[in-house]
């Protein structure tokens, strides 16, 4: 383990350890019983309790999703009332992005993996994580309560001064995202120390998977952005409380300065969202391209610079808010910056799969639409970076369809890829790889025709959040609508032979693809401490040249290093602490 | 490739529309030409080098400095392209001409409200001369709303309590739509003003008439007109329907209850009073979100709206 | 004595995914600075607001400041002051297995927390008495200025939420005391003490920017 | 090791004296008047001080981890980014006046 701050090299005595093919404990047969779930500290387990909860919610906000494209099929009214309909996206916004995207890959699939890929026990600090997760749930109250008790239809920017004035329990569920945002930055502090403190003898910068670059990354945004959201939901719930009018015009105050202080959690935000999707991507096209990662430093380190240029490019979303024309230039310019990043890891994985061995499984599958839908969200983000184009088309469809296909056709689809590839680890299942095939076509071809054409309706003039339109846009809305049904079939789909494969699954291997990553050289699920010896890190988690069995190597042990070490001295390596 | 911004992008009918569209258009065709590559490669790549058996061994090809320096460069160029021109048109879409003619633009929910030099307000219509500057003064009575003619390609948000501005030149006469682009509640999408863009000499005589050529109209008509014009029906309906304000139909000479607890006879000073303080006596069941008309309506167009209200049984 | 009943319990407040006493000291060292990044932004947010209004209306702040009793500001801040000096105490007391001096420091923190946060009652009773309330209650024509309802109410989310972050630490404080009592704390284990320390001197290095922001315009 | 250092308590008190030596000193210099902007500059100032005195030997970061410096660092210099962008804003906006 990692501990003291010299840098002494020590020998240690390693011996190899082929994972078990039939573990007979798991973490999943250890410690069963709900009160045991409930009150486990267990990193793996309090993982699964928010994959459950962000899948639900990820099915709300979908359902929801789906009433509002219902809605859109005619130009007028046809079942729902407008104000419903506010309150519709409203909490489809809200729920997608706070509920889901943001917890979606740290706190659930990162949760799971991140103690495995270090080789340590758990997270640093385990109680912590599990009040996280109630954290998360009691947010959650507040929010089903806003929504059982008047509603909310601000949008789920909270806008001031309407906001402040409009009428439902935007209070509560402001409330509730402001206690979201605890478990958000409780989630970053214990990622950002354990990958500080924890790692393996042996495991230095350079040999952790760029997934835990990504997730640091990220945490680091969550530390830093997610107090300013806090601050500015409690600023905002004092507004409507106590009304201290430093937002409402009415009062004195200045909405625009609202702005500022929303999109500067915002926006990181976003890179909270799409940072560890591309985590996901390094791992998984390393692994079935069974090819060394393309320009490790270079993604890993563009993780952490978009980390930082995404702190300096919040104003973007207010080009047309009449902010100063100099802020505007100035936060034009950084966004582009932005861009540049995000360029140098797509070429980064595509060099990658050059003269790799390319399998084409399900998890590759959703990469390769990952990559697609993502530039195409990446390119767009350019169009509305530059300054005069955003002026036409702030606020439309454009923006609309961008965001979709940078949120959901870059992050959903590096979630559900991660989600299939971690998927045999969890639950020491496989599931059907020709079903999951097909719903990946399928969520790929609902997607394009429900998002391509808000793109023309959009740059056509569209606003946004319009719940009666012009008829010149029916078509499109319908196209739309369409591919909203197709998409909601895909996921369905994905339902159904995911729960057949955790009832009747075929057993999972311990390494099911190949991938020289941690986790996998430990059994499928792995046991409750997740290693039965400590691994020692020699190889990088992406060193395909190498063989399988210079990867598992551990000191043996079952407390981790504590105790009385009883050696089998197969081999001494040099690793430096 | 125009093909692709006519389909994509409404007609342009301002000045500067073609340089934005322009610039569109080039990130559109360079986006593309990325895309595609990029797609392409990426195909190719998995088919040439799928794998063939589970023994497949690869190169270890870790870096490539040339390669990393040359993709992150050359996109670095294409952005600052991007931005420079976009800044530029930014510029241009924010400077004002000096001579340009100043009108006033008022957002209130759910309607627009537009102020000329001359004294005329009109409600849900804007009208502008072509091949003349204009400049809109923007702001707002309640919450933000957002300024926005996709035709003119321009945009400003309406923030209380403060005045922000668009400017453009129309080239044609002709119509077009101006929307509420940013969220401001219930009717937030029934927020839409015509535009009528003028020839000059149109235009001033419009501003010179304005609303005589009502003079013909009997009370009925002009009530039924104005209802329509001012944007009344965002808010109510004639069909007995409930939106965000009462329904028009049957609604004079009824019995009201109101928030205060009081019942009131819908007659002409109640309907007078609700339209130039309408948020003095709110009915039940509604909240007081009714903009004032004061100013922009006068004692005639009042009684033709009271007159054709007796007449929606 | 406490050496020995120490070395007993040594190594048992080693949770099992730490290899040693010494690296789970510095994760939750570490954690607590991450976690008091966090409160620098989340009182940053506060700060900025009221930089922005500060550079928008400066002769507001002029005006307002003289409302604040820069006494009692700064009666505030020399308790402030001596409670961060009494924690650095107490965690001194913490490392070299001194029970009593443990538990007397922190019972001194507390009670000038307390004597804060009565200092601060009663300004705050003083200007509501005045009708100095925030935002939109705001009934004092002292001020002649439009916005000085937005100047309190910053003054009053600032203060408040210190105030709010002065009584957790009381909160911590007492939970340390118990535990001190039952002798939880030694020279190999005393993170908790640590640790709430490091809070507790945040909460007074916001204060020492509060004080002259606020009370200290001239 | 770098977390365990342990202050003497002649030193701690010396700490305590200084910072209210600086609380003394910074509500004295408001008795001199000093012009505008330079008054709030010192104000800052002799906060920017004792915060750093706290800091550095009341949260003992003087003999801590370079990490943890780095954290402080990090989050002064991301609220600088909060305050020093939106003030591009707010200073500079011009706001049309309408002419009638």
């Amino acid at each position: 383990m990692a501990t003291s701050e010299t840098s002494n090299i020590k020998r240690l005595q390693v011996r190899r350890f082929k994972p078990e093919e039939n573990p007979k404990s798991t973490y999943l047969t250890e410690e069963t019983g709900i009160w045991a779930w409930m009150t486990t500290v267990d990193h793996k387990k309090i993982g699964l309790m928010y994959l459950a909860s962000i899948l639900f919610f990820f099915f709300v906000g979908g359902t929801l999703a789906l009433l509002l494209r219902t809605e859109l099929l005619t130009p007028a009214q046809s079942f729902i009332t407008a104000d419903t309909y506010n309150q519709i996206f409203t909490l489809h916004g809200a729920i997608m992005v706070f509920f889901f995207l943001v917890p979606s890959v740290p706190a659930a699939l990162g949760n799971f993996v991140l103690p495995l890929q270090l080789g340590c026990k758990d997270v640093a600090f385990p109680r912590v994580n599990l009040l996280s997760y109630y954290i998360y749930v009691i947010g959650a109250v507040f929010t089903l309560i806003a929504i059982f008790t008047g509603g909310v239809d601000t949008g789920w920017t909270f806008y001031t001064p309407y906001s402040a004035t409009t009428g439902g329990n935007v209070m509560m569920m402001t409330l509730g995202v402001f206690i979201l945002g605890f478990s958000s930055i409780l989630t970053g502090v214990n990622f950002i120390v354990t990958i500080h403190r924890l790692r393996s003898p042996g495991q230095t910068w350079n040999k952790i998977s760029l997934f835990l670059w990504s997730l640091y990354a990220t945490s680091i945004i969550q530390i830093l952005a997610t107090p300013v959201l806090a601050i500015t939901l409690l600023l905002l719930t004092m507004e409507r409380a106590l009304h201290i009018g430093i937002f409402d015009p009415a009062l004195g105050g200045d909405p625009v300065l609202y702005q500022h202080f929303f999109w500067f959690y915002s926006h990181p935000a976003v890179y909270i969202m799409i940072v560890p999707g591309f985590g996901i991507v390094s791992e998984i096209i390393s692994t079935f391209s069974r090819k060394h990662i393309f320009g490790y430093w270079a993604i890993a380190l563009s993780s952490l610079a978009i980390a930082f240029i995404g702190f300096l490019v919040w104003g973007h979303h207010m080009f047309t808010a009449g902010q100063s024309s100099l802020a505007n230039m100035v936060f034009s310019f950084l966004t582009f910056l932005v861009g540049i990043p995000t360029g140098i890891k797509i070429f980064n994985w595509v060099a990658t799969m050059y003269k790799g061995s390319i399998d084409m499984k399900t998890p590759m599958l959703y990469i390769m639409a990952f990559l697609f839908l993502f530039m195409i969200g990446g390119f767009t983000g350019i169009m509305l970076g530059s300054l005069a184009v955003d002026i036409h088309l702030h606020d439309t469809y454009y923006v609309v369809a961008h965001f979709h296909y940078v949120m959901m056709g870059g992050m959903v689809m590096a979630f559900l890829g991660g989600l299939h590839y971690w998927w045999p680890k969890m639950f020491g299942k496989m599931y059907n790889e020709f079903w999951a095939r097909i719903a990946c076509v399928v969520i790929f071809i609902g997607f394009n025709l429900t998002f391509l054409p808000q793109f023309v309706m959009g740059s056509m003039g569209m606003p946004r959040r319009y719940f009666n339109y012009l008829e010149q846009f029916q078509g499109y809305h319908q196209a739309s609508t369409y591919g909203s049904y197709i998409l909601g079939i895909g996921f369905l789909i994905i339902a159904a032979y995911l729960l057949h494969s955790l009832l009747r699954g075929k057993k999972a291997p311990p390494n099911p693809w190949g991938s020289r990553a941690m986790e996998w050289q430990t059994s499928s699920p792995p046991s409750l401490h997740n290693y039965e010896h400590t691994p020692v890190v020699i190889n990088g988690p992406y060193d395909y040249h190498k063989p399988m069995s210079e990867f598992q190597l551990g000191i043996e042990g079952s407390h981790n290093g504590h105790g009385e070490h009883q050696h089998t001295e197969t081999k001494t390596v040099e690793a430096d602490k | 490739m125009n093909r692709l911004s006519d389909f994509m992008l409404p007609p342009a009918n301002s000045t500067f529309a073609a340089e934005t569209d322009a610039l569109f258009n080039f990130i559109n065709v360079v986006s593309l030409i990325l895309l595609i590559g990029i797609t392409v490669t990426m195909i190719y790549f998995a088919i040439k080098y799928r794998r063939k058996s589970e023994d497949d061994t690869t190169p270890l090809i870790t870096h490539n400095s040339k390669l990393e320096i040359t993709w992150s460069v050359i996109p670095l160029i294409l952005v600052m392209i991007v931005f420079g021109w976009g800044y530029n048109g930014y510029l241009t879409k924010t400077n004002a001409p000096d001579n340009a003619y100043e009108i006033r633009a008022i957002a209130k929910s759910w309607l627009w409200e537009f102020h000329y030099q001359t004294g005329h307000v009109s409600v849900n219509e804007l009208h502008v001369p072509a091949n003349r500057p204009v400049k809109m003064i923007i702001s707002s009575d309640d919450v933000l709303h957002s300024f926005y003619i996709p035709e003119f390609r321009v945009k400003m948000d309406a923030v209380p309590n403060r005045y922000t501005s668009v400017w453009f030149e129309a080239i044609e006469p002709g119509e077009a739509i101006l929307y509420c682009a940013e969220y401001c509640g219930s009717a937030h999408s029934n927020m839409l003003a015509d535009v009528v863009i003028h020839s000059q000499e149109d235009f001033e005589t419009w501003l010179e008439t304005g609303d005589a050529i009502d003079d013909d109209l009997s009370p009925v008509e002009l009530g039924e007109q104005l209802v329509q014009r001012q944007g009344c029906l965002a808010c109510h309906s004639t069909d007995g329907s409930t939106l965000q304000g009462p329904t028009f139909q049957g609604i004079f000479g009824r019995d009201r209850l109101l928030t205060d607890g009081s019942t009131v006879t819908v007659d002409e000073n109640y309907i007078r009073q609700s339209i130039i303080e309408p948020n003095t006596q709110v009915a039940e069941g509604f909240a007081p979100i009714m903009p004032t008309y004061a100013g922009s309506l006068n004692d005639r167009q009042i009684d033709a709206i009271i007159e054709y209200l007796k007449t929606l049984d | 004595m406490a050496q020995t009943s120490a070395n007993v319990k040594k190594g048992d407040h080693v949770q099992h995914h730490f290899v040693d006493s010494d690296q789970q000291f510095e994760s939750a060292k570490m954690g607590m600075w991450i976690f008091l990044v966090t409160e620098i932004l989340f009182f940053g947010g506060l700060f900025l607001a009221y930089i922005v209004f500060r550079s928008w209306y400066p002769e507001l702040y002029l005006m307002a400041s003289d409302h604040l009793d820069t006494f009692w500001g700064a009666v505030n801040t020399v308790v402030l002051i001596g409670s961060s000096l009494t924690v650095a105490m107490a965690i001194r007391s913490a490392q070299l297995n001194q029970q009593k001096g443990l538990i007397i420091n922190l019972a001194i923190t507390i009670a000038l927390a307390c004597i804060f946060m009565v200092i601060k009652y009663f300004e705050y009773t003083h200007k509501f008495d005045l009708g100095i309330y925030p935002g939109a209650y705001y009934a004092y024509d002292g001020i002649a200025h439009d916005k000085a309802n937005i100047f309190f109410s910053i003054y009053y989310m600032m203060t408040g939420l210190h105030g709010i972050h002065v009584l957790i630490g009381i909160g911590l404080m007492i939970w340390l005391i118990v535990r001190a009592r039952k002798g939880h704390f030694h020279s190999e284990y005393y993170t908790p003490v640590e640790i709430t320390g490091l809070y507790w001197h945040l909460v007074d290095i916001i204060w020492i920017f509060l004080f002259p922001l606020l009370y200290l315009i001239d | 090791m770098s977390g365990h250092h342990i202050s003497s308590a002649k030193f701690l008190w010396g700490v305590g004296i200084v910072l209210l030596v600086l609380t003394f000193i910074t509500v004295a210099v408001t008795w001199i008047e000093i012009p505008s902007p330079w008054n709030v500059v010192v104000a800052i100032a002799i906060a920017v001080v004792k915060a750093a005195v706290v800091a550095m030997f009341f949260m003992n970061l003087w003999w801590d981890t370079k990490f943890n410096i780095l954290l402080l660092v990090m989050s002064i210099i991301f609220f600088m980014i909060l305050v020093g962008i939106t003030l591009l804003d707010t200073l500079y906006r011009t706001d049309p006046i309408p002419s009638f």
